[in-house]
């Protein structure tokens, strides 16, 4: 049977631009691009959509999306979203954040902007250490995590603690949705999608702040394998990091 | 005529920005500059336009980059410590050709330093402060009046060229009042048109990107180039100065911003005793007013620069005229060091008799 | 016309607010004029002066090192701006705060004022400045009272014109005491 | 049952999250580089008997290099 | 002779660092001078130091500033946008007399830019990025060696004026491996104690300040006039630089750190070719060698700048020696701009010919 | 009765220097100076301890206590004490910072200070204002308050919400001490001197990390007299923000 | 009871909050500016005899003006 | 002793290996030398290149513009840079995979190397490198190839001593397959 006669059940969605990525095999900042792509597909916004890309392995993201793009500084996205929302406060404004970007040096500015609940769409993407910069510990990196600036592991006495930004989030005003999800099993990158959908849905029907944050892996700078790297999203992310939805007003 | 009003320096900026069709502004409140966003705030709801006290001066750069990528005319204010913290963003807005509005109501330092005016801010402004070797347009208004006009200016040549400008002005010009002559904004006819500004994709085949990453072999050098060529550009078209008295003058004074204005009182006191003084103001000191230094030291004028800081401005009036004289007396900025037009007149007295 | 003058005194005294009419005067006049105030980072008290330079030309620099003239309010302002009033130039001290005569100069014009008592007796302690200013202008002739007044009405909210006459009162008091005194 | 997977060979990077997330086991890893050096994902005709068309293979790949078919309902 | 090493030009920083006595280490993650705080976070805990990864470069800076404040020997390190981010800091460390080690492993901007060599933040590092018009200890390595070496020196210069100080390198110098010897750190006998360092005020009568609020009048303007005492003496005691075939040089190529190790090589070429040429190197670029450039051009001397910039180096040159002829040869940075021996001989070339 | 031959109940602590300060009258950055003050006499650590002053009115702390002093950039204090403490760890380090200064340009630092658990204790004074420069809206500025920079009042849609510190630091893990009080009766004031009492005995005695916010009036921004703006401590800012004790690891 | 409040009139700025904390409504606002141009806080002699030195006075004072002592137990 | 060299080739290749085991073995020699390599910003696969400069005096530049040597591991290596390499300089090609013959230059050395093939016949795919680096040093006696056995030592982690042997057998395979060529 020729594919043309059959039903197509899972395809590329429109807004993905059909080329090859510069991420590493089994990196997952692929398939949660494809699930941007996904939710903005089922909301049709792909023409009006603004994307603010962050730096980090994702800051290609104008290759990737056939969409407006603004590169911001380093953590500054959410800034830079909060100046092209107001000029154009009826098209979607998402930014893609890595937890380098978010988490650490862009603290001030995610809390700020959710906090002011700015109507916009925040994908933050937890793989716990710097991918492009070659795996640094990140405020995200647990316990005893060697990188290759905690080379005998996290020592939470002195590094801090792994920081849980949805549960942060999801405790300001601001925050309409806040979840976390993981794309490590089919299951879960269906529920991510949602997840997503969601956190548009939030803006372009609500005009409210929404942020997934999604765990994700960096089998380049974890020295895995991309198996082993999918393996320790459960064995070691999750029960760390709980998935859930944290904050839904419409809920 | 409309009537003259009178206003803070600071206060200008903020209605010329208004009149000049500025709908966003980002800041962060810091003395001696915070008339600014508190004018705005008052007046901005009334014209639909966006006011946002954003958390830090880091974030109003940015956010400045964000509206600013979208097309609209937007601005942010500080002062010197906070215009320390835009440097990145500001190096991202050059790189990106944001265009936009930067002001800079200086105050002295380092550091924390004080709330009296300085003009120890001219390299920070004028060779890039942030890292990559960019420049940005630096207008510096000396009266109420400029405040008003230069703030109009400096987005229609920020738009231009897209490339950020600065109003570059400190503590004496943003907090006196004098008239001011509030006309209404024209929109130079020939401003081209930001079609390169984002608006979500819509049918368009190609997508918008405003960055600053540029990896490929010799795209950032040529992108690197280009941004160079629109200085070069700027520095054939739009520089700027006022003379005084400057027809026979033997010295020339110059002296940008509030020392320009004190200077000026010390140029009429000068003549009044009989010297052959004269006065040049850089209006713009980026692109800088090379020319009238050569034109006005070409028969071996001796030149006085005169600043409110250790020698900053002196260093581009001695490449600009490497054969001329060129002296210099300055005031290391900070509460009681505003220099008075007595003490600029016994330095041009100096001058005139010493040389 | 060129004029200047230097205004100093407490934080409550008014000191800003007559600079600012006395320069918006000048201006309604059509003529130029600075306004420029020393500013603290305290808030409430403190020492508060301003200069204001006029013109019928250009205003060259709002500062000015040895003013022309000087309106000084109490004790310290005294102290500190005396000694710096132009040679030929002139004083106006608040003789009801200042003891120092001001006998140390001999090179320029001095008034003594008494304004706080002439304030009190024209109904508000507030008015020390609106007798200074008076005093000023009748001396200096750099604009005219009405001037003065319609900036006054510009510059008061409309809610607080009832108090216009009392300022008016207080403007032409300083400006008689001035006249008698220089006559 | 007449269902699909169409694996765009240049596109995969070789990961194998495919093979791993497929409940049926029915996909491998080729032994031929494709022309990035990777060797790709690969599904025999044997195999594509048993696809249910569940795509899971095709949800958790993260260079989108899987389209699914279902046999249309008639 | 202890044994020759082959590593980094990062690693020797960090190596020369920690042997200088650095305890306390301070950064954030950037391209591409990682090395910096990954050597660093692997060697500190045995020597009982502290490494901490900071949550951003503005952190960094601040913490750096605490560490100094207290009396430590403490450092940081980033990449030209991290740097921006410093410059408050930075400020904040020159006013209140911090002294402090900041490494820049500049990279190509300006934005995001790229992670190639750039030479584009020298206005940036030697003429105050940050505001208020102070100045830094720039040195400019353009060895592994040196970048040991000067990093010692660094620190001692630093902590002698109470100065923070600054090594200037690049992705080349960076990046690029060679051998090393590490010979051990000796502190000069005449450091002054650091007395003024915070340890609680104790039993001491009079509590320690480190501060840069002056509010007095009078006193910011003294205590700026006092820093620039110190960078007056700096000029007169610290300058460095280093000559190669400069005797019967005819014309001077000058350049600091990568293109200046490029520029050997060129000289190299021209010297065999016949041409009468040398080079004159800067290792302090503030203060800056001006004395250096008189001597090498007072007999007619042309000088030929190189910099992997659009020209920054070459106003500093041109006002050392105003009389001179000075010309410029620059490559906007980028990927693929870096300037290879046989393209600078070529302009060595072009300007013995020509001129 | 001469004082000398009875019992001093209430006297000016030994760490603070008996000067007067630039302080407008009634603002309670008074009482707080004199809390914190007492909290070193009871411990003993004046002549240990190191202060660390924010930008705000706040900044001339080294002329009111007799210790050693850091002035740090605008929200920058949690990172110098961070750097301070390092090198003397065996000192007790303080910040003391407004609401501008932690809750706005100093937000990252904060959180990221508290998340390393950094044995430090941070007293953080909020007046729901920006008082040195002038009364600008702060973080902290309630629903409605005018301010010289909204005018019409804060709009919690476009402004954000008014932000809760003690809130987001008590979740963090590095915590072991956040409380809310309030000085505005002599009630409040004993239970806030007990509270600064305890975050610095969690840095003294089990070197972790403790804040206190201070609930402070600044009548002159606020447009008050001192009275007025002593009630609306109660009135208006306890019911937005709860005091109490949010976090004590060792309770 | 013999208690007394010592109030350092040169450090009061008359912000007047003593005076309302105090429960028995014991200190009053001077008439006469002190050498700051304050109208300090002042208790008569009389008003000190029903003093009951419980310090709330001095707890709110901003300015630390305020000491208070209590009759020595016997 | 002056000389230089460029090697490029993909990311997996061991180019980056080679560089550096060459640039420390003239180290051990006791001359200088410096390694410079390109690094990108992905973090696997993509292209690797690095330059080797080694001199007995001090070493100038650690980039070249036109290599005295190229070592050329792949097409795309080939392609863009063998036009670079130096007039009268020697160009050692992993023909395995490069099909271009290099005839497009006559002014160089050439010699084409079947890399891939000889590594797998000494016992793993991983040794192109090898046999590539034993056939420069063999061309140039920059250093001995026992230097470059030493540094391969202190290089490689304790534990992967035992690959050291067929390390030494690429590398001498490289030089005498250069030698025979050249001969
Ligand atoms: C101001 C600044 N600091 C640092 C960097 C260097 N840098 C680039 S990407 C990155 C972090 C990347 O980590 P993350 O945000 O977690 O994204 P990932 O690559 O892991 O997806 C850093 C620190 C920079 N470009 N700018
Ligand atoms: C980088 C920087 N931005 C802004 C300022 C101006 N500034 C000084 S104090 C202050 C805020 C004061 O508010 P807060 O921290 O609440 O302290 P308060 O005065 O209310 O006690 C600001 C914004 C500055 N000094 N530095
Ligand atoms: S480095 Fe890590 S995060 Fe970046 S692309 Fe590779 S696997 Fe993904
Ligand atoms: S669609 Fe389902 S059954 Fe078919 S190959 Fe993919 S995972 Fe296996
Ligand atoms: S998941 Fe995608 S990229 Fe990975 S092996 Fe399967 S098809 Fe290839
Ligand atoms: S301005 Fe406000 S916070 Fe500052 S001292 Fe005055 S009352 Fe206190
Ligand atoms: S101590 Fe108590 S009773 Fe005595 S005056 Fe003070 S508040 Fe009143
Ligand atoms: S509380 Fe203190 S400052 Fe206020 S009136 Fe009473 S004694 Fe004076
Ligand atoms: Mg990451
Ligand atoms: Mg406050």
């Amino acid at each position: 049977m020729k594919t043309e006669e059959m039903k197509q059940v899972f395809a590329r969605p429109q807004a993905l631009n059909p080329v090859q990525t510069h991420f590493c095999p089994g990196c997952q900042h692929g398939v949660i691009h494809r699930l941007v792509a996904q939710a903005m597909d089922a909301f049709d916004i792909q023409g009006q959509t603004i994307g603010v890309a962050s730096v980090g392995c994702s800051v290609f993201l104008y290759g990737y999306f056939g969409i407006d793009v603004i590169e911001a500084p380093h953590g500054r996205a959410p800034a830079v979203a909060t100046g092209a929302k107001r000029v154009h406060p009826r098209r979607p404004v998402f930014t893609y954040q890595g937890d380098g970007d978010l988490a650490a040096i862009g603290t001030s500015e995610i809390l700020h902007t959710a906090n002011r609940g700015e109507p916009i769409t925040v994908i933050f993407v937890n793989n716990t250490t710097y991918g492009m910069t070659g795996g640094q510990m990140a405020p995200t990196t647990l316990p005893s995590q060697k990188t290759s600036t905690s080379p005998y592991g996290r020592d939470e006495s002195k590094d801090g603690y792994p920081i849980k930004m949805t549960e942060i989030l999801a405790g300001l005003e601001g925050t309409a949705y806040a979840a976390r999800v993981a794309v490590d099993t089919p299951q879960r990158v269906i529920q991510a999608g949602k997840a997503i959908k969601k956190a548009f849905q939030t803006q372009v029907e609500d005009n409210r702040f929404a942020f997934v944050e999604v765990l994700s892996t960096c089998p380049t700078n974890w020295g895995m394998n991309p198996l082993e790297a999918n393996a320790r999203v459960a064995e070691e992310m999750i029960p760390y990091f709980p998935l859930g939805v944290f904050k839904d007003v419409s809920a | 005529m409309t009537k003259r009003l009178f206003v803070k320096g600071n206060e200008a900026v903020a209605m010329g920005a208004l009149e000049a069709g500025c709908r966003y502004y980002f800041g962060y409140p810091i003395t001696p500059q915070s008339d600014i966003p508190e004018y705005i705030s008052r007046e901005m709801p009334a014209l639909g336009g966006e006011f946002i006290q954003a958390e830090s001066e880091i974030a109003s750069i940015n956010m400045l980059l964000g509206a600013s990528a979208c097309g609209a005319r937007a601005m942010t204010s500080s002062s010197s410590p906070g215009i320390s913290l835009k440097q990145e963003g500001i190096s991202y807005m050059a790189g990106s050709e944001c265009p936009g509005l930067i002001v800079n109501i200086s105050r002295s330092g380092p550091g924390l330093g004080g709330i009296d005016a300085s003009q120890a801010d001219y390299f920070q402004a004028t060779k890039g402060g942030g890292h990559g070797g960019y420049h940005i347009i630096v207008l510096a208004p000396a009266s109420v009046q400029e405040m008003y006009d230069l703030t109009m200016h400096a987005f229609d040549l920020s738009d231009r060229y897209r490339v950020p400008a600065m109003i570059l002005a400190d503590a004496v010009i943003g907090q006196m009042k004098e008239a001011l002559d509030p006309h209404p904004y024209k929109a130079p006819a020939d401003l081209p048109p930001k079609d390169w500004a984002l608006t979500g994709s819509g049918t368009r085949e190609v997508n918008k990107v405003v960055k600053s990453l540029y990896l490929g072999v010799g795209e950032l050098e040529q992108h690197n180039l280009k941004l160079h060529r629109k200085y070069a550009q700027m520095q054939e078209q739009e520089v700027r100065c006022e003379g005084y008295e400057l027809e026979d003058a033997q010295l020339v004074v110059t002296a940008y911003g509030s020392t320009a204005r004190i200077a000026h009182t010390a140029v009429r006191i000068a003549r009044r005793e009989g010297y052959k003084v004269g006065l040049l103001r850089p209006i713009t000191l980026f692109p800088f007013p090379k020319q009238a230094y050569r034109d006005h030291t070409a028969n071996g004028q001796k030149v006085l620069c005169v600043e409110l800081n250790t020698g900053q401005m002196v260093d581009d009036v001695r490449l600009a005229v490497p054969q001329a004289e060129v002296d210099f007396y300055g005031r290391a900025p900070g509460a009681g060091s505003l220099p008075t037009p007595e003490e600029i007149f016994a330095q041009i007295r100096l001058h005139c008799e010493v040389h | 016309m060129n004029h200047d003058v230097f205004m100093a005194g407490f934080g409550g005294q008014g000191v800003l607010l007559i600079g600012n009419l006395l320069a918006y005067a000048t201006i309604l006049e059509g003529n130029n004029a600075s306004y420029f105030p020393a500013y603290g980072v305290e808030k409430r008290g403190g020492a508060a002066n301003c200069t204001v330079v006029m013109s019928d030309g250009a205003v060259g620099s709002p500062v000015v090192g040895e003013p022309e003239a000087a309106l000084l309010m109490n004790p310290a302002a005294m102290e500190q701006f005396y000694p710096r009033v132009r040679k030929g130039g002139m004083a106006l001290l608040n003789s009801s705060l200042i003891e120092d005569d001001g006998s140390s100069r001999s090179d320029l014009t001095l008034v003594r004022i008494p304004a706080n008592e002439m304030a009190l007796e024209i109904g508000d302690s507030r008015l020390v400045n609106m007798v200074m200013l008076g005093g000023y202008v009748e001396y200096s002739r750099v604009v005219a009272r009405d001037a003065l007044k319609e900036a006054l009405k510009e510059v008061l909210p409309e809610r607080n014109h009832r108090f216009l006459p009392m300022n008016h009162n207080a403007l032409e008091a300083g400006a008689a005491f001035v006249r008698e005194a220089l006559a | 049952m007449a269902n699909r997977i169409v694996i765009d060979e240049e596109l995969c990077k070789g990961c194998g999250l495919c093979a791993v997330a497929c409940p049926h086991d029915l996909i491998e890893m080729s032994i031929k580089l494709n022309k990035h050096g990777f060797l790709p994902a690969v599904i025999s005709a044997d195999a594509m008997l048993r696809c249910t068309g569940c795509t899971f293979c095709a949800q958790v790949c993260p260079d989108v290099a899987i389209e699914v078919y279902r046999e249309k309902k008639a």
